[in-house]
């Protein structure tokens, strides 16, 4: 008892610092304002370094510890991790302010902000080369928003002493994905984000994990290094030239802003950045890789197996930013530098997008686990990137954008519904629990705003996207329409479906669900609340006021077309 | 004096009877000394080399031949022997724990 | 265009609403059970009430100062997006903004919508808030209507396509949740499904129909825009009424109209406040709303363009029109009646709307405007008796729950929170009444009244809309043949209407009570009444507004100006039953003649009778409930024929459309769903675990090859230099 | 271009080579400050013969009865009679040899001196053989620190059990073993004659036989050296053949000789290159001459193991560099590939292919890894096969190309280094305590000791190539190196056809392909680590042994630094392989 007392009030020591740290935070947080004279690095270590070094830095202490100690320190370590993230956050939040109010920022194609560059490894022309645009910032904002987030959901998470760092580990390496300027530092966090993937299934996944972690892992490696061998050629198919950034060695840079400069002013009237065959191949083995990522059907199972055994923060992270890396890679490298190919392949994209949307959602209707239901819908929520990029509009390509950024905020709370439903019932079978509404007020009501946010309710964040989508796809397109629209009443379909076999009918009968082995059916804890209202909150914010996010999207889309499409330079 | 072609035929000759004796006897004795038959054919080469060339050096070489295969008996000998010290057989084919 | 004034402020209309809704929602959670909460502010009902009001009294002031000219507020930016022609290089931008609108067909519907909302409200305090099943959870149901409310006056004041959209599936959801709001009862789960994925099917149409709508009007879906004359005829025709078309399938499917129409019985699962307002006052009119605001196209678009979306429009109308009254012939069930009689009438409107638009289309403007009124004011006349239709049935229904209460738990005071809803009493069901007249005499006039409206008895509400609808219809016809159809449809659907909707009067409140409970019941509840004696004299002063042109005024409010009340009475008489042209003067009194004959006269046969002995109904249905008993008596009119016969049957399935409609869900699309499920994990999946086993079994193999003899060691390295010696030879 | 381009660096200049040669005879002065590194082997290696044999025997002078003392033999002294002085004195040698090397490498300003006897170059000491010797040492080092606890010397005192007794007596034959591999070594990166570099070869192989069989007192270890042995002596006799056919060619196996009369040789010449690379590609573990390769490797105890898949497949890489690149390549001014290049290029996909499929299913982790150590030949392979494609007479500065690859198949031997001797040798920790033959072995690891645990999955990850460890920055440059020799000069043109690039260019995608599909069973290690129970018997912590934890944490901080900052080391690398002189 005694030795419990005095651990307590280490606890408590702990949780001071924790709260000092979130008032530091705090603080940092409000309005301040980004320097822009270029004396101050924001990204590399606030938002990409720290949390990774913090990450591993608690990871090793935690692994020192012992087993009975070990939930002891979780308490402070995720406190910890949290005031970590913030760190991020209020960087990203500053930048965003600062682009909302100030407008500061020029965040179009290929004009960066806070850029930074050193050099790295000289003799392949690598360089830490870091930056954000229009592209990149709103998933860098979602990446800050989503993981303190996810750890505040998922504060009850046993294990917490590693679960939480691996948690902030992801945070950082995702925003390096999003603010790497240079293909190598690209790849390197590419494929940096795999390893705390592979653990949070891993350790903390359901039934299968063992099986999903490493399907997960060898599958999109599979993919990518597809991709790398691509970049790789392109890498080396780009002009020698000696100076600062080129490679010593091979004469080269893996710069990317350089890439795109140069591939740009090639791609001017009748000439072709590299060829119009090259271009094709090199367009089809980038986008291999990220079609997997995205991922596309046909190579998209490994995401329902990932995300049914998946923790719930997994699970969130996974679908909220990871499958954005793959609409993000193909949005930052080959469309910008390739795109006459993607003129070339116009037709296949649409054809795939347009696969992935309906089969993505006619195979949700013949799902019986919610969250593999749940997983098969964000495969249909990617296909409407797809759409978007087939559609060579700008409109088109400001959907996509936004449809990364709303179903950011949208799947991330389908899955902590579907966690918290694990969580609480034991089970995630549609139909073995019914009448939840009665059991779980405020989880019924989050799970039926998630549902009706993912159908593309209006007002909600997910409607904007797809309706601008529809307006660009139907001149391009026209009656192939109807499929989208097919789907949009499937999506319905699906989702109404298993709401009326879970959280409704029957639960005035009294019979608490058979997985509870008669215990008294609970409703949602507080952390879990806290995240679902934050996350419902923003998925209405951003469902009434799109442009506050759709006006960068929009500055880059028109940018990058001005700057990659218009051949003659208008 | 021979023609160095019949002796570098003889070497050839050598050479595949012990490569083939390598791979088609059991025995580990055997198969060592297929091995030094190979072993001999190079020095015949060597030798038969160098007097077609009339370098000196080809002479130097086959003694250094001669001497990694005595180095190589020696060694061979003492591994079989701890071999039969185990598995109690000197039969290549009875001695396959390791595998796959 | 814009105007600064009081048309600013009217966004608030929808936006008080709005915002009530989390407000209710979260006060509801904090102080659910609270004796104030309860008592006082009505777990919600006060709050709802006051926001409605607020709506309301702004509606009005808007409505007064936008009578008789267009009216756009300031048009805010929503969003910004950009389009690239691929030719020129050119990147526009593209505004999606958002403002009010304001005409005479906004006003309408506002007025409709804010009018109604508000009563219903009223109602509903008395009706939810009795009733015990609901304890606790009214702040739900006040939160979820005001949502609704917000949408469809939002919807009406919207200045674009997007915008009427938007609104338009915001109703959608709070219909889900409304009629799913007894979420515990498998029935209700299943309507609410039913009702958003069927609404769901139609607003798909209505998306690819503003899609191409944006795409052909330049990226623009404001009104302002989209109905310039000079815009109009730059577009595509062919490709107009595509859109168009489109964009009706939608309506179809919000107005449940054949053959998207299988959700609204279904959704007669909500509690009756919701059915009122849903399914009569706001959402059902949200189609005929949409494609109202089409006539700009059809009269400015090339003549003849859009004439077949015209008759298909009306065709539809036609059909459901009889459909609905056939259907509604078998019903026992008293709202059901009230919602497949909702369905018929609406298909009235689409009728005179198809009429109007092919006027329009056909360069007959004054035929066009004529028709165009007609429609409209049968909407106004429609929503309101049809409002007061479901009230008073609410009504009926909650008085008839409190006396199965009385009689089943005579004596058990104590247990007054025992479910009553287990046992087999139907209180919805018209086998259970009768007699009711005497006993519950505002219910039974605002009945009485109401079902006359609908029938289009003389001179009273729907009497002035119907004649004109049914008219138009017919004119069309002499220009066109293909409109006969719909044309004989509505004269046919107008006696069937009058069949059934006596029908429902009779057999609920004429008659002896056919049971125990039905003895016992006596109108008792507060605020209910309230909004039924509004509503009737609304429904009686239709002549008023008859009077005041709003006929014309409806078909084009820029020339329509009241002038002179009696002068506008006798022109609109005259117009019936004067009518210059004998081929619609013969019309209208054989229209007269089956609706106001015909149809009552089948009804009062089979269903009439005389009230118990001292029972005595208020002197305006007295006469009636004597004539049917006399009918009655009289006729040997024997239906048992009828009503075992195989069409009966087939009525009493609804035609077959929802099992049809289930099985092609369930078996068809489900199954094809579990196909493709199992395909997916069996192929698609199977073929990456197809490689991994393969690659396992390729492991196994390669490896099998060590055996373990050194001498095979040393014979695959013999076969290598083969193969090396090979290779460089091939090469050399 | 690409000449202007390196001329600019500080440590290419041109001719370098040629003027700071310097040549020396053999014992003479100059030879043993130049040979200083090696020496300080020799005395090493005579060292651990005399030290431990020290003793108070006395020698009597015939005939008197005056006893001279002679100190070798007789009662051993307690100070240098203990069995821990072998390692520690090996230790200790291979440190100082090691530390030498690096020093004076690693500024990059080094002249080649060349040892000759009469007209015959012997040895030529150059950036390229330092480096090599660096990693030899480097790996017998890592593997001697370790075999100081895995072979543990015990002290007299106390009762000790049989196997504690073997392992004190055979501290100095296993030791005199390791230095003598690393001799033989050195010697076979030093050689500039291929008879001097096969001479190296076997004395490096014979003490690996040995080392291979070193436990002779368990089944397995008697099988493992016999199998490595009688396959071994195939092979370098085949090899040896094969020399034999070149000196009947050429009339000489000096290098400098053969590269330069190669154009000029007949088909003869084509059949010693193919015996001789069989011979090397024993070493190398090339498929099909891989097959004893696992098995070796499954009897040996870990640390000698991960000195056959590093420092000797190193050693046989040197051999086909030499053979492939130095002597059999086609004269710059001809315009045609090399001979070997489709041979080659077989080989290296076939090698790649059947080592990943191997080791997909093994259970057992030494033979996975022996296995993954046959793939890693493939890749590196497949980049010399990219140097023998190129045209030679059709671009200006081809040397780059060449040095750029070679350079990369250097950085990848150098990190094998790092990461596979690191894998072994937490195999090594693990056999402490018993067999590490089956993958339940593992289990458990990651919680029984964290951070050992953590150790092998970034090993195994470096493995598997992922960024950013170095088995990533290898794969890489290796990869790099093929693509980039396959476009060539294309990129100027501007417009390009997949067709106008070499076919070479698919064996950089059959790489990647075949590092997708090695994932799994890396990753599978890690899945048993980290998610399994430990097995019966392992549930206690780990071994301690300070120094083999030492030589992991060696490991694991190399393989994480080059990869993340490889620069210095790939400068070395190129420096190294510019000493080549391709051109």
């Amino acid at each position: 008892m005694g030795s419990n007392q005095s651990l307590d009030i280490k606890n408590k020591e702990f949780m001071l610092v924790g709260g000092l740290l979130v008032v530091v935070a705090g603080l940092m947080a409000f309005f301040p304002t980004l320097d822009d004279s270029g004396t101050t690095d924001w990204i590399s270590i606030p938002l990409v370094g720290f949390p990774i070094v913090v990450s591993c830095i608690l990871l090793a202490f935690a692994s020192q510890e012992s087993r009975d100690r070990k939930e002891i320190i979780a308490v402070p370590i995720r406190l910890f991790t949290l005031c970590a993230y913030l760190v991020p956050r209020a960087i990203s939040t500053a930048l965003f302010f600062d682009w909302l109010i100030l407008v500061d920022w020029d965040l179009m194609y290929n004009e960066y902000a806070l850029e930074k560059e050193y050099l790295w490894i000289e003799s392949i022309g690598a360089s830490w080369h870091v930056g954000m645009d229009g592209l990149s910032f709103p998933m860098v904002w979602l990446t800050t928003f989503l993981v303190p987030v996810t750890i505040i959901m998922t504060w009850e998470e046993k294990d917490g002493a590693t679960y939480h760092p691996l948690l902030l580990m992801m945070g950082g390496a995702l925003i390096g994905v999003f603010v790497a300027l240079d293909l190598f530092l690209f790849y390197v966090f590419w494929e940096l984000t795999l390893i705390p993937m592979f653990f949070l299934i891993l350790k903390w996944g359901g039934k299968d994990r063992r099986y999903a972690a490493q399907k997960f892992f060898i599958y999109t490696f599979c993919a990518s290094v597809i991709m790398l061998l691509g970049l790789i050629t392109l890498y080396f198919l780009q002009p020698e030239s000696t100076g600062s950034g080129y490679g010593t060695v091979t004469g080269r840079t893996c710069d990317m802003t350089v890439l795109f400069s140069n591939a740009n002013a090639k791609n001017m009237g009748d000439s072709v950045f590299l060829g119009k065959d090259m271009q094709n191949i090199l367009f089809a083995m980038l986008m291999l890789g990220f079609l997997v990522k995205l991922p596309a059907v046909p190579f998209h199972t490994w995401l329902p197996d990932a995300h049914v055994q998946a923790p719930t923060g997994g699970s969130m992270l996974l679908a909220g930013v990871m499958l954005k890396m793959g609409a993000y890679g193909m949005l930052r490298i080959p469309i910008a530098i390739l795109p006459d190919a993607l003129v070339f392949y116009q037709d296949i994209i649409m054809a795939i997008g347009l696969i992935s949307l309906v089969w993505g959602a006619v195979v949700c209707l013949g799902q019986t686990n919610l969250k593999r239901m749940v997983a098969y819908s964000s495969v249909s929520h990617m296909g409407v990137i797809l759409l978007g990029i087939a559609s060579m509009q700008p409109i088109g390509y400001a959907a996509a954008l936004f449809m990364m950024f709303a179903h950011g905020i949208i799947s991330p709370m389908l899955f902590a519904v579907c966690g918290a439903f694990k969580h609480h019932y034991h089970s995630m079978e549609i139909g073995s629990m019914r009448g939840m509404a009665k059991w779980s007020p405020f989880l019924a009501v989050y799970m039926m705003f998630a549902w009706m946010a993912s159908l593309g309710l209006p007002l909600l964040a997910g409607f904007v996207a797809e309706f601008m989508v529809l307006i660009a796809y139907w001149p391009e397109y026209g009656w192939w329409i109807l499929l989208p629209g097919f789907v949009l009443a499937i999506t319905a379909g699906y989702y109404l479906w298993s709401m009326q076999r879970t959280i409704f009918e029957g639960g005035d009968e009294g019979h608490p669900p058979e997985s509870l082995n008669g215990e008294t059916p609970p409703d949602i804890t507080l952390p879990e609340n806290i995240g679902m209202i934050i996350l419902a909150i923003f998925t209405v914010i951003f469902g009434i006021f799109p442009f506050i996010a759709l006006g960068m999207m929009d500055d880059w889309t028109v940018a990058l077309f001005e700057g990659v499409f218009n051949r003659g330079g208008i | 004096m021979i023609d160095p072609a019949w002796v570098s035929g003889l070497a050839a000759i050598l050479f595949i009877i012990g490569l083939w004796g390598a791979f088609s006897r059991k025995n580990a004795i055997v198969v060592l000394m297929c091995i030094e038959l190979m072993l001999n054919a190079v020095n015949l080469q060597f030798v038969a080399a160098a007097s077609h060339w009339g370098d000196v050096t080809g002479w130097v070489y086959a003694v250094f031949a001669i001497a990694i295969a005595a180095a190589e008996v020696a060694i061979g000998l003492a591994i079989f022997l701890s071999m039969y010290g185990q598995h109690e057989t000197i039969s290549l084919d009875e001695v396959n724990l390791l595998k796959n | 265009m814009s105007e600064s004034g009081i048309i600013d402020y009217a966004v608030l209309i929808p936006l008080l609403p709005m915002l009530a809704f989390p407000v209710i929602l979260f006060l509801g959670k904090v102080f659910n059970g609270t004796p104030t909460w309860v008592k006082n502010v009505k777990e919600g009902g006060i709050i709802a009430l006051t926001v409605m009001g607020a709506s309301l009294a702004l509606a009005l002031v808007v409505i007064k100062e936008h009578m008789h000219h267009v009216g756009t507020s300031n048009v805010y930016t929503w969003f910004e997006s950009s389009w690239w022609n691929a030719d020129t290089g050119a990147i526009t931008t593209k505004v999606f903004g958002v403002g009010v609108y304001i005409d005479h067909l906004t006003v309408m519907l506002l007025f409709v919508a804010a009018f109604l909302c508000f009563l219903i409200n009223i109602f509903s305090i008395g009706y939810m808030n009795t009733d015990p099943i609901n304890d606790n959870r009214n702040h739900r149901f006040y939160a979820e209507f005001v949502l609704f409310c917000s949408g469809m006056l939002g919807m009406v004041l919207a200045d674009s396509f997007l915008w009427l959209f938007i609104f338009w599936e915001l109703m959608g959801l709070c219909s889900y949740l409304l009629i799913g709001f007894y979420y515990e009862r498998p029935s209700a789960a299943y309507a609410a499904k039913k009702a958003f994925l069927t609404t769901r099917v139609g607003d798909v149409f209505l998306v690819i129909g503003l899609v191409m709508l944006w795409n052909l009007f330049d990226g623009h879906l404001d009104y302002a825009y989209v109905f310039n004359e000079a815009n109009i005829a730059a577009v595509n025709q062919g490709d107009l009424q595509i859109a168009l078309g489109m964009m009706f399938i939608g309506a179809v499917g919000k107005s449940a109209q054949f053959p998207l129409h299988v959700w609204l019985p279904d959704a007669m699962e909500g509690p009756t406040p919701v059915s009122a307002l849903i399914h009569a006052a706001t959402m059902v009119n949200a189609g005929l709303y949409l494609v109202a605001r089409m006539f700009p196209f059809f009269s400015f678009a090339e003549v003849g363009s859009l004439s077949t979306l015209a008759i298909i429009i009306a065709c539809i109308g036609g059909i459901t029109a009889v459909m609905a009254a056939l259907i509604a012939f078998v019903q026992m069930d008293l709202k059901k009646v009230l919602a497949y009689s909702t369905m018929s009438q609406l298909a009235y409107i689409f009728t005179g709307l198809g009429s109007a638009l092919w006027f329009a289309n056909n360069g007959y403007d004054e035929l066009a405007a004529f028709a165009m009124g007609a429609s409209l004011f049968h909407l106004f006349n429609h929503a309101m008796a049809k409002g007061m239709l479901f009230m008073a049935s609410g009504s009926v229904i909650h008085e008839m729950h409190h006396a199965h209460h009385e009689v089943a738990h005579h004596g058990h005071d104590d247990d007054h929170h025992d479910d009553h809803h287990d046992d087999d009493f139907d209180a919805q069901s018209m086998a259970n009444m009768g007699g009711l007249a005497s006993r519950m005499p505002i219910t039974a006039t605002a009945m009485f009244f109401g079902s006359m409206s609908i029938i289009g008895i003389p001179f009273i509400g729907g009497f002035w809309s119907k004649e004109g609808i049914i008219s138009s219809a017919w004119q069309v016809a002499l220009k066109e043949p293909i409109f006969l159809l719909p044309a004989m449809f509505v004269l046919i659907g107008a006696g069937m209407t009058g069949f059934y909707m006596s029908r429902m009067w009779f057999m609920t409140f004429a008659g002896k009570p056919k049971t125990e409970v039905a003895e016992k019941v006596h109108e008792q509840t507060a605020w209910i009444p309230i909004p039924l004696v509004i509503l009737t004299f609304m429904t009686l002063g239709a002549f008023v507004l008859a009077g005041m042109h709003a006929g014309n005024w409806l078909g084009n409010f820029e020339t329509g100006h009241y002038s002179n009340f009696f002068e506008g009475v006798g022109s609109e008489l005259e117009h019936v039953f004067l009518n210059h042209d004998p081929f619609l003067l013969i019309l209208t009194y054989i229209a007269i003649g089956l609706s106001l004959v015909l149809g009552p006269s089948f009804a009062m046969a089979l269903y009439g009778g005389s009230l118990d002995e001292g029972q005595k109904a208020k002197p305006w249905m007295q006469w009636a409930i004597n004539l049917s008993s006399k009918v009655n008596s009289n006729s040997k009119f024997d239906n048992t024929e009828w009503a075992n016969s195989s069409l009966a049957d087939s009525l009493h399935k609804r035609l077959h459309f929802d099992d049809i409609y289930d099985a092609a869900m369930m078996k068809i699309v489900v199954g094809f769903a579990n196909l493709s499920a199992v395909f997916d994990s069996r192929f698609i999946d199977g073929i990456i675990k197809t490689i991994e086993s393969t690659s396992q079994e390729a492991s196994r193999r390669v490896r099998s090859l060590t055996t373990g003899s050194a001498r095979d060691y040393i014979m695959m390295a013999a076969l290598g230099t083969l193969v090396i010696f090979m290779l460089l030879w091939g090469v050399a | 271009m690409i000449g202007q381009l390196h001329s600019s660096r500080v440590y290419s200049t041109e001719g370098v080579s040629e003027m700071d040669n310097e040549s020396v005879e053999v014992f003479s002065t100059e030879f043993w400050q130049a040979f200083a590194p090696e020496m300080v082997l020799v005395i090493g290696l005579a060292l651990v013969f005399i030290v431990p044999n020290l003793g108070n025997s006395k020698f009597r002078i015939p005939l008197t009865k005056v006893q001279v003392p002679w100190f070798l033999g007789g009662r051993r002294f307690k100070i240098t009679g203990s069995p821990a002085i072998p390692g520690i004195l090996a230790t200790a040698t291979l440190f100082t040899a090691l530390g030498m090397m690096i020093i004076e490498t690693i500024d990059g300003d080094m002249a080649s001196t060349t040892v000759t006897s009469g007209d015959i170059v012997l040895l030529q000491i150059d950036n390229f053989s330092r480096f090599f010797e660096i990693i030899f040492l480097a790996a017998v080092l890592l593997a001697s620190m370790a075999s100081l606890d895995r072979i543990p010397a015990h002290t007299f005192s106390g009762k000790k059990s049989l196997d504690e007794m073997y392992d004190n007596r055979r501290q100095a034959d296993f030791y005199i073993l390791m230095l003598t591999t690393a001799l033989g070594m050195s010697t076979v990166a030093l050689a500039q004659d291929l008879f001097v570099l096969f001479i190296g070869l076997e004395l490096a192989s014979l003490a690996t036989y040995v080392l291979v069989g070193f436990h002779k007192e368990s089944k397995s270890g008697a099988e493992a050296g016999v199998k490595y042995f009688i396959v071994g002596s195939v092979a370098s006799g085949i090899g040896l053949y094969g020399l034999s056919l070149l000196y009947l060619e050429f009339g000489s196996l000096q290098l400098t000789t053969l590269a330069a009369n190669w154009d000029d040789g007949s088909i003869l010449g084509t059949i010693a290159l193919g015996l001789v690379l069989v011979g090397f590609g024993f070493k190398v573990s090339a498929a099909p001459f891989h097959f004893a390769a696992p098995d070796a490797y499954a009897g040996a105890n870990s640390p000698v193991a991960g000195v056959l898949a590093t420092a000797s497949k190193a050693m046989g890489m040197i051999g086909l560099i030499r053979v492939l690149l130095v002597v059999a390549l086609p004269d710059s001014q001809t315009d045609g590939s090399a001979v070997w290049l489709y041979t080659l290029a077989t080989l290296s996909v076939v090698t790649m292919t059947w080592g990943n499929l191997a080791a997909l299913g093994s259970t057992n982790p030494k033979r996975m890894l022996a296995y993954s150590s046959v793939a890693h030949a493939g890749y590196m392979m497949a980049a010399l096969t990219a140097v023998g494609a190129w045209k030679w007479g059709e671009v200006d500065a081809p040397a780059d190309y060449a040095e750029a690859i070679v350079a990369a198949v250097l950085f990848h031997l150098c990190v094998l280094v790092a990461f596979k001797l690191g894998a072994f040798l937490v195999l090594g920790l693990l056999e402490m305590e018993g067999g590490a033959s089956r993958l339940s072995a593992l289990s458990g690891l990651a919680r029984r000791d964290p951070l050992i645990g953590t150790a092998m999955f970034i090993f195994m990850l470096a493995l598997a190539g992922v960024p950013p460890l170095a088995g990533f920055m290898s794969k890489f440059l290796v990869v790099a190196g093929i693509v980039s020799a396959s476009v060539g000069e294309l990129s100027t043109n501007g417009s390009v056809s997949f067709s106008d690039i070499h076919w070479i260019w698919w064996l950089a995608l059959a790489m990647f392909l075949n590092s997708a599909i090695s994932v799994f069973y890396y990753l599978r290690i890690g899945v048993v680590m980290f998610l399994d129970t430990p097995e019966e018997g392992r549930r206690k912590p780990l071994p301690h042994g300070a120094s083999i934890r030492m030589a992991i944490w060696i490991c694991l901080v190399a393989t994480i630094i080059l990869g993340l900052s490889g620069d210095t080391l790939i400068d070395m690398c190129y420096r190294a392989a510019e000493s080549l002189n391709l051109a």
